[in-house]
């Protein structure tokens, strides 16, 4: 975050707190990005369904991106979709997270040799915070994700900064 | 139902020379070779005639035969230029059950084949999916844009022809990995 | 009520004030209860949990969300509106606030009693209307117009079966003052109006189907007023992303959500109001038998409540059934349909209280 | 005085609810009339023609999973009885009906995600995930069998990666028995619901002979009311062994060929895969699953084509082999794409809602779409 980062050197007790209770709400209320890529959108899907609910960690699908915290890169970025995906990255409001879904996001997966019109790894346009691995990855693996993300909020700090 | 042999028979009567041979001796499907500036016409006549009645265009692909033509430069060195890309149909008629497999070839310096669009709508997204990917024209088609690539995708760059190169980058993504 | 906070902090405006002030602090965490419980309803409707890491059962979740939302960034779009951008969900909340004001939470608390309470909450709640619009047109976004004209047509349309409907009570109870309606449904459940209001006789039982038909168009339109399945065509999700707050982002989008959840509690206490007995008991006070004469009103305003959430409730239980409608089908079932029955309704109440 | 007035251009899409991926439509529109649509495609093109040239035989199956990942089994299916009929391989009859009963509960996992995001485009959010919590049990049965999910990799050219679990055919009795019920609940909840049927009746009539003329096949064509589908006409693997009804479209709620039809033919269609499971699970015989698997595929100088009942449609591959270990050329004939291009005919005339009707009743699905 870093809203705070000139005024204090070093973060007090209430500051603490205060971090604490900002972190938790952000972490507790992840709304995802209702925006399915590939093959991996349909486990996102199986993840908000009954089955494995999404919705137990607060994980709710906005199709604005304008409300939206998370985007879930789900599946292989082409060139044509690539600089869409940055606009609508633009378009969350601030702090935003990204959650790369499967090989494909990752790094290109099956098509990173011969895929002319496949982008190599979703870093190479938007910042990733999560990756996770698999072709595509079970449900129980993007909820991992998911908590790996929680994790990394809980430890971020308004006074100084993470990244 | 007829066989390949027959309706290549029947298009031989009606068409004449445009209709230039059976390939029967290799597996499995046999196809009808045509000539490009007339595959309007023969797909007309292959949906109206009430023998044949093909209703249905299952695929229309394009290929690059992938015979380019060995020239020695003065130099001593060797380069290659020419060839054909070709275009199958596959057709098949509901009614009666039968298919068969045209074939139309063109020279791959100046591709162009009429467009079957006006007798089978399906052709419209193929023929635009052949032009975006092996770069064959095709004459008469109301909308002949790249369809699969980006608009703005290099002109002179089909994919899916045999000496394709991948370009560097595209609107400053890299594409190699 | 205002009086016993004049005397108390020795000054009228500090009074006042502090009065104004109850119903928001009784709206906003309702208002968040009711997002908490329409996910917990949906979820176990769907075969799912629902909310359950933040706090036991999730209870905590919407307390997050709100919190989580006013850290987010606020956007505001290079080519919107500002000015019109900023006001609107402002003037939405208000709008739905403000119908609070004429609301009886029981027999001792109405934020201002006025002569033509039932007048005041279907204009005031006219208001959300000209937000919606603003919201939609400021955003200078083609979904959120979209979905702001839909909204307006919609609710514009549906206010006037809603009015008839209200009339047919007015007709009845003789007054618009809504504390004066609950007052007369008293004592008992066959007081109500739905069951042909307090006055016995022959009429009372004629006058039963219609006032059960009544309810149903009161409670119809009030689903299409306040945007809900099967009438929640304005921010229809799968066909306008959000509608009309697609631009909004963080506190103002969670003003827009809030009035929305604050809306829907808005019109099940009309109904609840004008057929149901408002803040009465169906079986008498505990109060009353004990002798506890404070005891009333916080009965009332358990049953004020009770009706209010499950009135809401119902509405949850249809987003989550039911498909939604078309913009011209929704204007078929106003139009066509709910208007004509509304009027007949009315006429044929009006007749039969003229031979009472 | 006449008001100058110009028709509003809507781009719905490539992130949005409803376009079931990143498709995107450009609607041109008179206030909520749809004046013209034109669909935009290509933003999951993955190159899948590019990489069959580069990868040898059996390696391509993976990357056909990924054509249509709704059915990924069907997608590998083709594949196999396409290579198999250049090379004249004859496969085991314990492998044609494990083919047969993957392909049919594949067919049943894809028509549910079909049906639930159809209810969930009209806004039915319910149905949506009841038919996902059924379609879990069907995935748990294939994850039994090959460890996936969702891409199987499971039938290979002459047989299947792994023979069954010998728990396999009493538990996909048991889910039969389990799931013959649940097609009722949809019936109720959405199928015969008065507003679903409002929206869906009369909109986005698709008479047989243009459908024919624009290549629709699968459920769409059997919804225009043309008794066509390749199991029975065109017959591949063992399905002319097996008794099953084709559901076709009767304009039961309004004109043959609309939305409700197609979307009903699915349910129907999920009713007669439930048959032919249950006969091919009757008559399976003992034996191996991998003896006829070549050891290296290298396929003669020739071509083919071959098609099979994908739950979209007519999936086709045709292959043109130069002898080599890595096809010269393989197109695929994908039954979303050719689908998908009917849209601009029949949206015109009407409202944006009836877009996002039509849309989710022809079933796409982009990843076989862009391929």
């Amino acid at each position: 975050m870093g809203i705070l980062d000139k005024e204090f050197s070093d973060s007090n007790i209430i500051i603490t707190n205060f971090d604490n209770l900002m972190n938790w709400a952000r972490l507790s209320s992840l709304w995802q990005l209702g925006f399915g890529l590939a093959c991996c959108a349909i486990e996102m899907m199986a993840t908000s369904a009954s089955h494995y609910d999404f919705d137990r960690f607060g994980v709710i699908p906005r199709n604005t991106p304008r409300q939206a915290d998370i985007i879930i890169i789900s599946g292989t970025v082409t060139l044509k979709m690539a600089l869409r995906i940055k606009r609508l990255y633009e378009q969350i409001a601030d702090p935003k997270y990204i959650i790369s879904m499967g090989s494909c996001s990752n790094c290109g997966g099956p098509y990173w040799e011969h895929g002319y019109h496949v982008l190599k790894g979703v870093d190479r346009v938007i910042p990733v915070d999560v990756y996770v691995p698999g072709c595509p990855p079970r449900p129980e693996a993007l909820l991992e994700g998911l908590l790996k993300l929680q994790e990394k909020i809980r430890n971020e700090s308004s006074v100084k900064k993470t990244a | 139902m007829k066989s390949s042999k027959e309706i290549f028979e029947i298009l031989k009567d009606e068409f004449g020379d445009k209709i230039l041979e059976l390939k029967e001796d290799i597996p499995v499907d046999p196809y009808i070779i045509v000539t490009p500036d007339s595959t309007e016409k023969i797909a007309r006549f292959l949906h109206d005639s009430s023998d044949l009645q093909f209703d249905s265009l299952m695929v229309l692909s394009g290929v690059d035969d992938n015979n380019p033509v060995k020239t020695k430069n003065e130099d001593g060195t060797e380069s290659l230029s020419g060839g054909t890309l070709s275009v199958y149909y596959h057709l098949y008629s509901i009614p009666l059950n039968h298919k068969i497999v045209i074939r139309a070839v063109t020279e791959k310096e100046n591709p162009m084949v009429q467009s079957v669009e006006s007798v089978w709508k399906t052709a419209d997204w193929h023929e635009r999916e052949a032009f975006d990917m092996v770069g064959i024209r095709f004459e008469n088609h109301p909308d002949l844009t790249r369809i699969l690539l980006p608009y703005d995708w290099d002109e002179s760059s089909f994919p899916l022809r045999k000496d394709y190169k991948n370009p560097e980058f595209y609107q400053g993504m890299k594409i190699p990995y | 009520m205002l009086e016993l906070f004049t005397e108390l902090t020795g000054n009228a405006l500090l009074g006042m004030i502090i009065n104004s002030l109850i119903p928001l602090v009784f709206v906003i965490p309702l208002a968040l209860f009711f997002v908490w419980l329409e996910r917990k309803v949906s979820a176990h409707m769907q075969d799912r949990l629902g909310p359950m890491i933040t706090g036991s059962h999730g209870w905590l979740q919407t307390f997050a969300d709100v919190l989580k939302l006013l850290q987010k960034e606020d956007i505001i779009p290079a080519d919107a509106d500002r000015k019109l951008f900023t006001i609107a969900p402002i003037l939405v909340f208000a709008g739905s606030y403000a119908a609070f004001a004429a609301i009886p939470f029981s027999s001792a608390y109405i934020g201002s009693e006025i002569d033509m309470g039932i007048f005041y909450v279907v204009a005031v709640s006219g208001l959300v209307v000209a937000g919606i619009l603003m919201a939609g047109w400021s955003s200078n976004n083609k979904y959120s117009l979209l979905g702001a004209m839909r909204s307006v047509a919609q609710i514009i349309s549906y206010e006037i079966p809603t009015v008839l409907v209200i009339l047919s009570i007015v007709v009845l109870a003789g007054t618009l003052n809504l504390l004066k309606i609950s007052e007369m449904q008293t004592a008992y459940f066959w007081n109500w109006f739905i069951f042909g209001g307090p006055e016995p006789g022959l009429i009372k039982f004629l006058l039963i189907p219609f006032m059960f038909a009544g309810f149903l168009i009161l409670y119809i339109s009030s689903l299409a007023e306040v945007n809900r399945t099967p009438f929640d065509i304005p921010e229809a999700e799968s066909e306008l992303v959000a509608g009309y707050h697609t631009e909004y982002s963080g506190m103002k989008f969670a003003m827009f959500f809030l009035s929305e959840y604050a809306n829907m509690f808005v019109v099940s206490a009309i109904v609840s109001a004008v057929f149901f007995g408002g803040y009465q008991s169906p079986f008498g006070y505990l109060g009353n038998s004990l002798g506890i004469s404070w005891l009333v009103p916080i009965e009332q305003f358990f049953w004020f409540t009770a009706k209010g959430i499950f009135f809401v409730f119902v509405q949850m239980w249809l987003r989550w059934t039911l498909p939604r409608l078309r913009v011209d089908q929704l204007m078929a079932v106003c139009w066509k349909y709910l208007i004509p029955y509304s009027f007949v309704n009315l006429i044929i109440i009006a007749f039969l209280e003229l031979y009472r | 005085m006449s008001i100058k007035t110009e028709h509003m251009v809507l781009n719905m899409g490539p992130q949005h609810p409803s376009t079931h991926g990143v498709l995107r439509l450009e609607l041109e529109l008179n206030g909520e009339l749809i004046v013209n649509v034109k669909p935009h495609i290509g933003y999951l093109h993955r190159c899948f023609e590019k990489h069959a040239e580069a990868m040898t035989y059996p390696q391509i199956i993976p990357y056909t999973d990924r054509i249509d990942y709704l059915a990924s089994i069907s997608n590998n299916f083709g594949y196999a009885v396409t290579v198999e009929k250049l090379m004249g391989i004859q496969v085991p009859e314990r492998v044609e009906y494990i083919r047969v009963i993957f392909g049919e509960l594949q067919r049943i996992a894809s028509h549910l995600v079909a049906i639930g995001t159809y209810g969930l485009d009209i806004g039915a959010f319910t149905p949506f995930l009841y038919c996902f919590r059924d379609r879990e049990k069907i995935l748990s049965l294939f994850e039994m069998t090959c460890g996936a999910r969702l891409l199987y990799n499971y039938i290979w050219v002459g047989g299947l990666s792994h023979d069954i679990h010998p728990e396999f055919v009493r538990l996909t009795r048991e889910f039969l028995n389990y799931f013959r019920p649940q097609v009722e609940e949809v019936n109720q909840l959405l199928s015969y619901n008065k507003i679903f049927i409002e929206r869906t009746a009369n909109i986005g009539i698709l008479p047989a002979e243009t459908a024919i003329n624009f290549g629709m096949t699968g459920p769409n064509l059997r919804g225009s009311g043309v008794k066509f589908d390749l199991r029975r006409n065109d017959p591949y693997s063992i399905y002319d062994r097996f008794d099953f009804d084709i559901p076709v479209g009767d304009g039961r709620m309004g004109t043959v060929g609309d939305c409700w039809d197609r979307y009903f033919v699915r349910v129907l269609e999920i009713e007669q895969s439930i048959r032919i499971i249950e006969q091919a699970l009757d008559q399976i015989p003992e034996g191996d699953v991998s003896s006829a698997i070549p050891k290296r595929i290298k396929p003669p100088v020739g071509s083919v084509y071959g098609r099979v009942e994908n739950p979209r449609g007519e999936l086709g591959y045709f292959l043109i082999s130069d002898g080599g270990l890595n096809p010269f050329r393989l197109k695929v004939r994908g039954p979303s794409f050719v689908s998908l291009s009917v849209m601009g005919e029949l949206c015109k005339g009407h409202l944006i809602a009836d877009v996002i009707a039509i849309l989710g009743s022809i079933d796409i699905v982009l990843g076989e779409v862009d391929r």
